[in-house]
């Protein structure tokens, strides 16, 4: 491994400066994924940035009208034991709590899962049916983002250099409202998503029709990826195998996976549908219960 | 060599100094400069669990940890998992059930049980099986490991 | 007199025979004689004076680990067969 | 525990005392190879091929070489050129010039990984950058990986000199084909007419890696005088010094090899990587001590994984339930050099049955994958995955129990097997019997997607040359010195066996491996021979310690030694009475200290059977499998130690399942190794696999003086076989290609349904 300086800052000031410094310089939030890729030498740094000391990036908090706030060096162990995110977002958790084992839940983060920016990320689609915003500080100011536009290709994001994601927001869930994540991977744990699928549904008061939905996918395009068209057939048609069969379909038409090592783009596409199919499902029991 | 990094941290109860490169994982530090050798590296990719050591309690890999992030940190491994002059429970029941073949993994997996018996005192088979499940053995198919990590629990409830 | 199986890729040399009968008081011995009815057999079994890498001498049901030293009775059963990896078959 | 012949009455064989090593081991004090540092030690680095075949045009280690820390870097020109020479070598034998030239390549690189130079620094850091520096030019030339692709009159040709073997005579075509070998019986023709049914399938299987935990490591230090000492984790010291010895054309007197706790081995920890490199480092560098280690990358890439196969299998049966004739091919990879387990499988494919009329016929063949090493009765799982499958579906197409069909066609002692040998006493009808009355077996399976499978399995075991010695102390114990390393429990077994000899509780004997210098050769822990081969040494040192302890009784009591009668422990004499410790405490002034070592080289060893019982569910949407209910059972001869009997057991139905169901190497197109992690190369983890049901059946080897066979390798035979099998039950696919992953279950129940 490449030799690095090693920076511990405690505000979120002084981390811009030190990200705004000359050379490389790479956050470090788990390191699940980091670690690994710089002793591989696959990405370059001349600093690590820990940002486990900073306020911003370490908190956690749940607000009924505001929704929740998941700083970006917020563990995923700390995230899916938190009664209130439990409480509200199980969606949410189904994404967050399969990153590895339990070892790896301790030190991965929320923050890093999108930053890695792998198609297969498993907290991302669950975020995007959530309708997560990201929360951005850099040089030229903050800004925000929507979850879905946060990776622009496998391993690389939006931010422009000198920026850092702060935060993820969530907003609070409206009533009948149902999220689900659910992944397929041989193994039942350490594995990497073959596929990944997503489901947020708002159902009307009687549970019978859907008012609203979203749905995303991972591993089957160079990003997680949103399938609008899907949550738009949704939107206003009852809630039976039928409808449900064919949002799966639109979904499974929306992916463009590759053959790799994990799956072959036949399996991938097959399983687009199966686990779409099986997210709303789980979503909407969810959503009524 | 780049500039060395001073580091303070609480290892198996005892006030530790140690200089290391900031590049250097907790892993190599612990093996090679503290000489606790108990932790291993079996992929050093934090897919096994072989080098599972405990951070302010939190189970983590060590090879996943850089040394110079455990400054002002509470640290146990292994070697600081039995009581003065006798064998922790888990220890115990892995011998009774004959949990080891080659024993490399052992420690990892001693290390990982006692984290999930700090919290959940009484846990299930799935719970132990989900909790372990970072951990991988190639020589027992796990089910001696599983029956020890219940066995232990039994034990220390009686 | 011993009798010796053939293996199946030799059997060409034999006639076809899978089951030979050759005098000697060893497996060195029985080759030799071997050799005399079955002329291009020795070469095949033996190279540089050893009995061939790939193969094990299987005597009575059990493996030699003395292989063409091994003493013979005349009711000995003589097997050439391919060695397995982590010892002969039985 | 199932008992088929008359029981022997055992104090301590049979009992479950506690590991001798284990305290080590659970506190993390056990020192493994990789643990070991020594004043002044350099760390090594090994720089590896990106392609799976060129040529080395040139290599230009000068930027290395002046990289700050660095203290030697070698190539293969640093290695003594070899003659080709065939050394027996454990499991498998194998061409030294080979072996010298996958350690570190000569002329061609011939897989991705395959080792090009070496480095040695003062630190891991400083030698990787350093290595890192070398240059390397190439001719990269096209790679061939698939066995029938390789025999293609028009591949490409990975070793200019190799020509085909049959049984002495050569080929005249350069090929890859290394050997074709052909095991016939009967006439297969009449065989298969008098056939009422004939199944015929062909088969692929993926190479796959044996998977321990510790990567291979290596310390050497060679001194000002030419002596070398060698820690590594090894599954055989012995053969270590030998390897090391014929590579560097070195004495075998000048090394000695310390054999460090093994983090695993199933056959991978047999061929020697490391060691010479850690040599000439160590002697390049000025004599100070070198470690190397391998990280997880490279032993998934490099190191001996076993081989990928193409197996066809075509067998046949009456309407009365006899099997009449059966017929297979083997294609076996040897991977980059010569020497796959294509004659252990040949051995194992047809093994369990009755067999009339039948023919077998097996190539090796190189490919441009690393070369492959032993894996747990090396050859096995693949063939039985192919003739298991064809058996049940032989049974199936009968209407009879796939556990009876077995029963009715079960070899037992007088069968001859297709080579012509005659089995001895062996236990598969007992083992059959017991799989059948088994709890297991006796409960019903319901649900939608749920099936169960059943095969059987057979390896022939090994005995091999073993040492061991043993003094005894005056506070009444016993210290034994073995050669055999200990990778699961073997010690204590060892220390049993030479209790129960002398009557004595396992507490009075200890045992530790020693070192190549400190004990009589013994081959590694390989062969399922330790507890065998090691255990029979262990008996006659406890024989000849009974004997000189009775003459020490004898002079003492001032009569014949032949008076004196040993038995649980205590000497008597008439009315004289002595206790092994009171006898101990006495030693010095009775001739002073007792020791005694012996040698074996055991050729009655005896064949293991197995046969396992799974339950599995299916979700046809994804293709996943789920083993809800496992059992093995097998026959161990004797069940020395029997908590690691059963371990053996499950560990190896483990492996096998893994292999079933996941564990693959995927190379890309130019030979790259696309999977060397372990995230995607996919071992079990706990959540995957279910309790491991054991049923241990003990019909004693007439052949052993406890009557032990050996267990550690025929329980990876059958898994792959019996998944198979309740895959079928469960959804009706016949499944013909491992690993059985998600995506071929889907896309053959997909072709099913048209």
């Amino acid at each position: 491994m490449r030799a690095f300086e090693y920076h511990s800052p405690d505000s979120l000031e002084q981390t811009l400066t030190l990200l705004a410094g000359p050379g490389q310089a790479q956050p470090l939030a788990g390191g699940t994924d980091l670690l690994p890729q710089l002793r591989e030498g696959r990405r370059p740094a001349d600093r690590v940035i820990d940002l486990k000391r900073v306020p911003e990036l370490n908190a956690l908090t749940y607000d009924p009208a505001r929704g929740l706030w998941v700083g970006a060096a917020v563990a995923c162990y700390r995230l899916c034991h938190d009664p209130a995110v439990i409480q509200h977002y199980p969606g949410v958790v189904d994404g967050a709590h399969v990153i590895g084992a339990v070892q790896i839940q301790f030190r991965a983060t929320v923050g890093g899962n999108l930053c890695n920016a792998s198609p297969a990320a498993d907290s991302i689609p669950a975020l995007i049916v959530h309708t997560a915003v990201c929360h951005i500080a850099g040089p030229a100011g903050a800004r925000t983002l929507p979850v879905e536009a946060f990776c622009v290709g496998p391993g690389r994001t939006a931010l422009a250099p000198g920026e850092i994601l702060v935060a993820v927001s969530v907003p609070p869930p409206a009533p009948h409202f149902g999220a689900h994540y659910l992944r397929f991977i041989p193994r039942n744990e350490m594995d990497i998503a073959v596929v990944g699928a997503a489901a947020a549904v708002t159902l009307a008061a009687d549970g019978r029709s859907f008012v609203a939905a979203r749905v995303a996918l991972g591993a089957v395009a160079a990003t997680p990826l949103l399938v609008p068209e899907a949550g738009a057939y949704l939107a206003g048609r009852p809630v039976t195998a039928e409808t449900i069969a064919e949002a799966a379909r639109l979904a499974q038409a929306a992916a463009r996976p590759i053959d790799d090592v994990r799956g072959t783009a036949a399996f991938r596409r097959h399983l687009s549908a199966v686990l779409t199919r099986r997210a709303l499902e789980r979503a909407v029991e969810r959503a009524r219960a | 060599m780049s500039a060395m990094t001073h580091v303070q941290t609480t290892l198996n109860g005892e006030a530790v100094e140690f200089l290391c490169e900031p590049r250097q994982s907790l892993l190599e530090v612990l093996r090679e400069t503290l000489g606790l050798t108990g932790a291993k590296e079996g992929c050093n990719n934090g897919n096994c669990g072989a080098c599972n050591v405990l951070i302010d309690g939190a189970l983590v890999n060590a090879c996943l940890v850089l040394a110079v992030e455990v400054q002002g940190r509470t640290l146990t491994t292994i070697e600081g998992i039995a009581p003065p002059g006798g064998l922790h429970p888990l220890q115990r029941q892995f011998l009774e059930h004959a949990a080891l073949q080659c024993g490399f993994c052992t420690p990892g997996f001693i290390v990982a049980a006692k984290a999930l018996l700090d919290r959940t005192p009484r846990p299930s088979e799935l719970e132990v099986r989900q909790w372990l499940a970072g951990n991988l053995c190639r020589c027992t198919g796990y089910d001696r490991i599983v029956r020890a990590v219940l066995a232990a629990a039994e034990e220390a409830q009686t | 007199m011993p009798v010796v199986w053939i293996p199946a890729l030799l059997r060409p040399l034999t006639g076809g025979q899978a089951r030979v009968q050759a005098a000697g008081a060893t497996v060195q011995a029985v080759i030799v004689s071997l050799e005399a009815q079955y002329p291009g057999l020795q070469a095949r079994l033996i190279t540089d004076g050893q009995l061939r890498p790939e193969l094990a001498v299987v005597v009575d049901g059990q493996t030699s680990p003395l292989k063409l030293r091994q003493p013979l009775t005349d009711a000995s059963e003589v097997h050439f067969v391919i060695a397995m990896s982590g010892g002969a078959g039985p | 525990m199932t008992t088929a012949d008359k029981p022997t009455e055992f104090k301590v064989l049979g009992s479950t005392p506690l590991r001798q090593d284990g305290v080590d081991k659970v506190t993390g004090r056990a020192q493994y190879g990789a643990d070991i540092r020594l004043p002044g030690m350099l760390y090594g680095a090994v720089l590896r091929s990106p392609h799976a075949h060129a040529r080395i045009k040139a290599i230009d280690t000068r930027a290395a070489e002046a990289y700050p820390g660095v203290r030697a870097v070698v190539t293969a020109q640093d290695l003594p050129e070899l003659e080709s020479k065939v050394a027996d070598l454990g499991e498998g034998s194998m061409n030294l010039r080979y072996q010298s030239n996958n350690i570190l390549a000569r002329d061609k690189v011939l897989y991705f990984g395959h080792a090009v130079a070496a480095v040695a620094a003062v630190n891991a850091h400083a030698a990787e950058a350093a290595a890192a520096l070398i240059q390397v030019e190439y001719e990269v030339l096209p790679p061939v990986l698939d066995v029938r692709q390789a025999m293609r009159p028009d591949a490409p040709i990975l070793l200019a000199e190799l020509r085909t073997d049959e049984l002495g005579q050569k080929g005249e075509q350069p090929t890859n084909v290394a050997a074709h070998y052909l095991d016939e019986a009967g006439d297969l023709e009449q065989g298969f007419r008098e056939a009422d049914v004939v199944v015929e399938r062909e088969f692929t299987t993926a190479m796959v890696h044996q998977g321990y935990i510790e990567p291979q490591n290596a310390t050497a230090l060679v001194t000002a005088d030419g002596q070398v000492t060698i820690w590594c984790s090894t599954q055989g010291a012995f053969g270590v010094r030998e390897q090391t010895a014929e590579i560097l054309r070195l004495p075998v007197s000048k090394i000695r090899v310390i054999p460090m706790e093994i983090g695993g081995g199933f056959g991978g920890k047999i061929g020697v990587y490391l060691e010479p490199l850690a040599v000439l480092l160590s002697r390049k560098s000025g004599h100070r001590p070198v470690k190397l280690t391998m990280s997880r990358r490279d032993v998934l890439a490099a190191t001996g994984p076993t081989s990928g196969s193409y197996i066809k299998v075509k067998m046949g049966a009456n309407r009365a339930g006899q099997i009449t004739a059966a017929q297979a091919t083997l294609i076996y990879e040897a991977g980059a050099y010569p020497g796959s387990p294509v004659g252990s499988a040949m051995g194992v494919i047809f093994a369990p049955y009755r067999i009339p009329n039948a023919r077998v016929e097996g190539y090796d063949v190189v490919v441009n994958k690393p070369r492959t090493a032993a894996y747990r009765a090396p050859g096995g799982t693949n063939a039985a995955f192919a003739s298991e499958t064809v058996v049940d579906e032989l049974a199936e197409k009968l209407g009879l129990d796939p556990l009876a069909f077995r029963l009715q066609n079960g070899v037992q002692e007088g069968d001859r097997r297709v080579n012509g040998v005659a089995y001895k006493r062996i236990g598969l009808l007992e083992v059959l019997r017991a799989a059948q009355s088994s709890a297991h077996y006796q409960t019903p399976l319901a649900g939608p997607n749920r099936g169960r499978g059943v095969a059987a399995g057979y390896w022939g075991n090994y005995g091999g040359k073993s040492s061991a010695s043993a003094s005894v102390n005056a506070d009444g114990t016993v210290s034994l010195q073995e050669g055999s390393v200990d990778i699961g429990g073997s010690r204590t077994a060892l220390a049993m066996q030479l209790a129960e000899t002398l009557g004595l509780p396992i507490e009075a004997v200890r045992a530790a491996v020693a070192d190549t210098d400190a004990v009589g050769e013994t081959e590694g822990t390989y062969g399922s021979r330790t507890t065998f081969a090691t255990g029979w040494a262990v008996y006659e040192v406890g024989q000849q310690l009974k004997t000189q302890l009775c003459e020490r009784a004898a002079r003492l009591w001032n009569v014949a030694a032949e008076q004196v009668q040993y038995a649980a422990g205590v000497f008597t004499s008439g009315e004289q009475r002595l206790t092994f410790a009171e006898l101990a405490a006495q030693l010095d002034r009775l001739g002073g200290p007792v020791v005694a070592s012996a040698a074996v080289q055991p050729k009655t060893w005896g064949p293991g059977f197995a046969a396992h019982i799974v339950d599995v569910e299916v979700d046809p949407e994804t293709g996943k499998v789920q083993v809800l209910r496992y059992t093995a059972v097998q026959d161990a001869g004797k069940a020395v130690y029997p908590n690691y009997v059963a371990s053996q057991m499950q560990g190896g139905a483990a492996q096998g399942i893994g292999w079933a169901l996941n564990e693959e190497y995927v190379y890309d197109a130019q030979g790259r190794l696309l999977n060397a992690n372990w995230l995607d190369y996919r071992m079990l983890v706990t959540l995957d696999l279910p309790m491991l049901e054991t049923v241990i059946v003990e019909v004693p080897n007439p052949g052993h003086p406890f009557g032990v066979r050996g267990v550690g390798e025929v329980p990876i035979v059958p898994p792959a076989a019996a998944v198979a099998n309740a895959l079928y039950r469960a959804v009706g696919v016949r499944m013909a290609e491992l690993p059985m992953a998600p995506g071929r279950l889907v896309a053959a129940l997909q072709a099913r349904q048209g």
